[in-house]
């Protein structure tokens, strides 16, 4: 696959989702990051496996706030709560704040190949050394004080639980929602997430359906304005059957 | 106090620093000279002053509570040459981005800095604790977790003498968005998750 | 040579002799500067001009063919106390483990020291070094580092002979949460019989 050049490249989501709009020459707005929303779901698809998974909630979470962001411009007649609108709103707002900062660790890298650095004097240089040790140091103090810096080293990276189980609802859902397509041939969105226990498990559900949608394993369509969004098996997946 | 008294005190402070070479606290200082706290401040001002004269080699890092007096910061190719161990710093790209949050938003958590970064940054801080560029305290606020500021030594490698000479200091030091920094500064660490991930669900 | 010229030499010549902390060669200034033996004169005429105000903490001592900067003659009460009051200290934390650092390791590179304790030792191991307890030398294996071991003073205090005498050293020295460290540093000292002793239980 050709997303092994990408490998590496971004360590994080907000330093993608700049680098997609600054790549279009745009300012940072909701309009724009709604423009660079599927962008982001592709390269976040392709290196799904380049990104470490400490890391990749943080993806998904971003990437959420990118679909609110989109349907709001899509679909301007959708109500959102005020805790959606916040969550649009913190995502601009956090990406300009990253930006400054990633602009200053340039400024910052600059400054120091420029050659414009002070160095300080070694202590007491050049005063003799003379033996005076604290007092009751011993043996013991000693043992005492290198378990304790062994104690302190991190264990090997535990794998952590909570992480694994957040990334796979998003591949769960995915499969979940294929598995189900073999049974029926339509599928209502609003039946979809009607057993969802809160917004964000909604949000990944839409995910799950626009990324099926996108790879042609599901045809989206929606009867009116106001019509609830009809899921089909795509070609793909009757060409394979 | 009078003129003299205050020369001499400027004279024995640049005697102090000069031995002690290491940064030292105010504190210890006017403890060292028994003298108060603003003929501490009195002489480091007139230290400074004197150190800004083209003929000067000398200059002051203050942060916070300390001060510490190394080589002007123009002179380092000719210093350069006499000392050994001084190994280049290469810092890749996520590293710096940790290092600038830490250097203009000090004290700053883990939780604060990951949320501004989008990402995890424990290996970046630790990579950066290891080649002394910034340093850890417990958070006052929350025993469990820890506050990150940067080292004297963060301050020598970029030439300046305090965090108000990195440029764009006062625009970037301050959250834009103080109540929901405020918030995240003082949440507690959940875990590697970092970041206001929760706040959607 | 115009004023601005000399006035960097001074500043220069400043910068260097802050840093060497024992007597320099005119020739050897001339050399680091690459400027002639009289614009060396100059800078230290200039320089001793300066050190006479009484707000310097500085002085130059000249002899024969050779310069260094010391702490003003007049300010050395306070200097003397400054250099006895740290003896008697008490070791902070991070000095205590890093002492204990190089007497479970030595010989010990600061890299090493730093990977295990996973923050910069710098500070830590030169205390321990004016307090006498533990002595560096360069590391046999890379000549740009140095490694640390205990001192002789510091094994007689604790009544032992060498390192191995250490309570559970045969475990501990070779813990199995120890990072792994790189190239440089040298192997731990496994007694006279060189090689791992496999019959430890």
């Amino acid at each position: 696959m050709s997303h092994q050049v990408r490998i590496k490249q971004f360590e994080g989501p907000l330093e993608l989702l700049l680098s997609l709009i600054e790549g279009r020459k745009l300012d940072i707005t909701q309009v724009s990051l709604a423009e660079v929303a599927d962008q982001y779901l592709e390269r976040l698809t392709s290196e799904r496996e380049s990104i470490s998974l400490s890391n990749l909630s943080e993806f998904l979470v971003i990437a959420a706030r990118l679909i609110l962001i989109k349907s709001k411009m899509l679909l301007p007649v959708l109500t959102f709560t005020d805790e959606e609108e916040e969550s649009m709103e913190d995502l601009e707002i956090r990406l300009i704040e990253y930006k400054r900062f990633k602009d200053a660790s340039e400024t910052m890298a600059k400054m120091f190949l420029s050659g414009r650095r002070t160095y300080p004097r070694e202590k007491f240089l050049g005063a003799p050394e003379t033996f005076s040790p604290p007092k009751g140091l011993s043996a013991d103090v000693l043992l005492r004080h290198y378990l304790s810096v062994l104690g302190d080293i991190p264990a090997k990276e535990a794998v952590v639980e909570e992480i694994i189980e957040e990334v796979l609802s998003l591949e769960d859902r995915i499969a979940s929602l294929q598995e189900s397509l073999r049974d029926r041939a339509e599928y209502g969105f609003r039946e979809l997430i009607a057993v969802a226990e809160n917004r964000m498990e909604v949000i990944v559900s839409f995910l799950a359906v626009l990324e099926l949608a996108k790879q042609r394993l599901i045809i989206v369509s929606q009867g009116g304005m106001f019509g609830d969004i009809r899921i089909a098996a795509g070609a793909k997946r009757s060409e394979e059957s | 106090m009078n003129v003299n008294t205050s020369l001499s005190v400027a004279s024995k402070i640049e005697s102090l620093l000069f031995l002690h070479g290491e940064p030292i606290s105010l504190e210890r200082l006017a403890k060292a000279l028994s003298v108060a706290a603003d003929s501490i401040d009195e002489g480091l001002a007139m230290l400074s002053e004197k150190y800004a004269a083209p003929e000067s080699g000398l200059a002051l890092i203050r942060k916070g509570n300390d001060v510490e007096l190394v080589t002007r910061p123009e002179n380092a190719s000719e210093v350069e040459s006499m000392l050994v161990d001084d190994r280049e710093e290469t810092l890749g790209k996520a590293t710096m981005e940790t290092l600038a949050v830490v250097a203009y938003r000090a004290p700053v958590t883990r939780s604060s800095i990951d949320a501004i970064r989008g990402v995890n940054s424990s290996f970046s801080l630790r990579n950066l604790q290891l080649r002394g560029l910034i340093e850890r305290r417990p958070n006052p606020l929350d025993a469990r977790e820890y506050e990150y500021v940067p080292s004297f030594r963060l301050f020598e490698l970029l030439g300046i003498g305090s965090s108000e000479e990195l440029p764009e200091y006062a625009e970037l030091s301050r959250d834009a968005r103080l109540p929901v920094h405020e918030s995240t500064e003082s949440a507690p660490e959940t875990g590697v998750k970092g970041g206001p991930s929760d706040d959607i669900a």
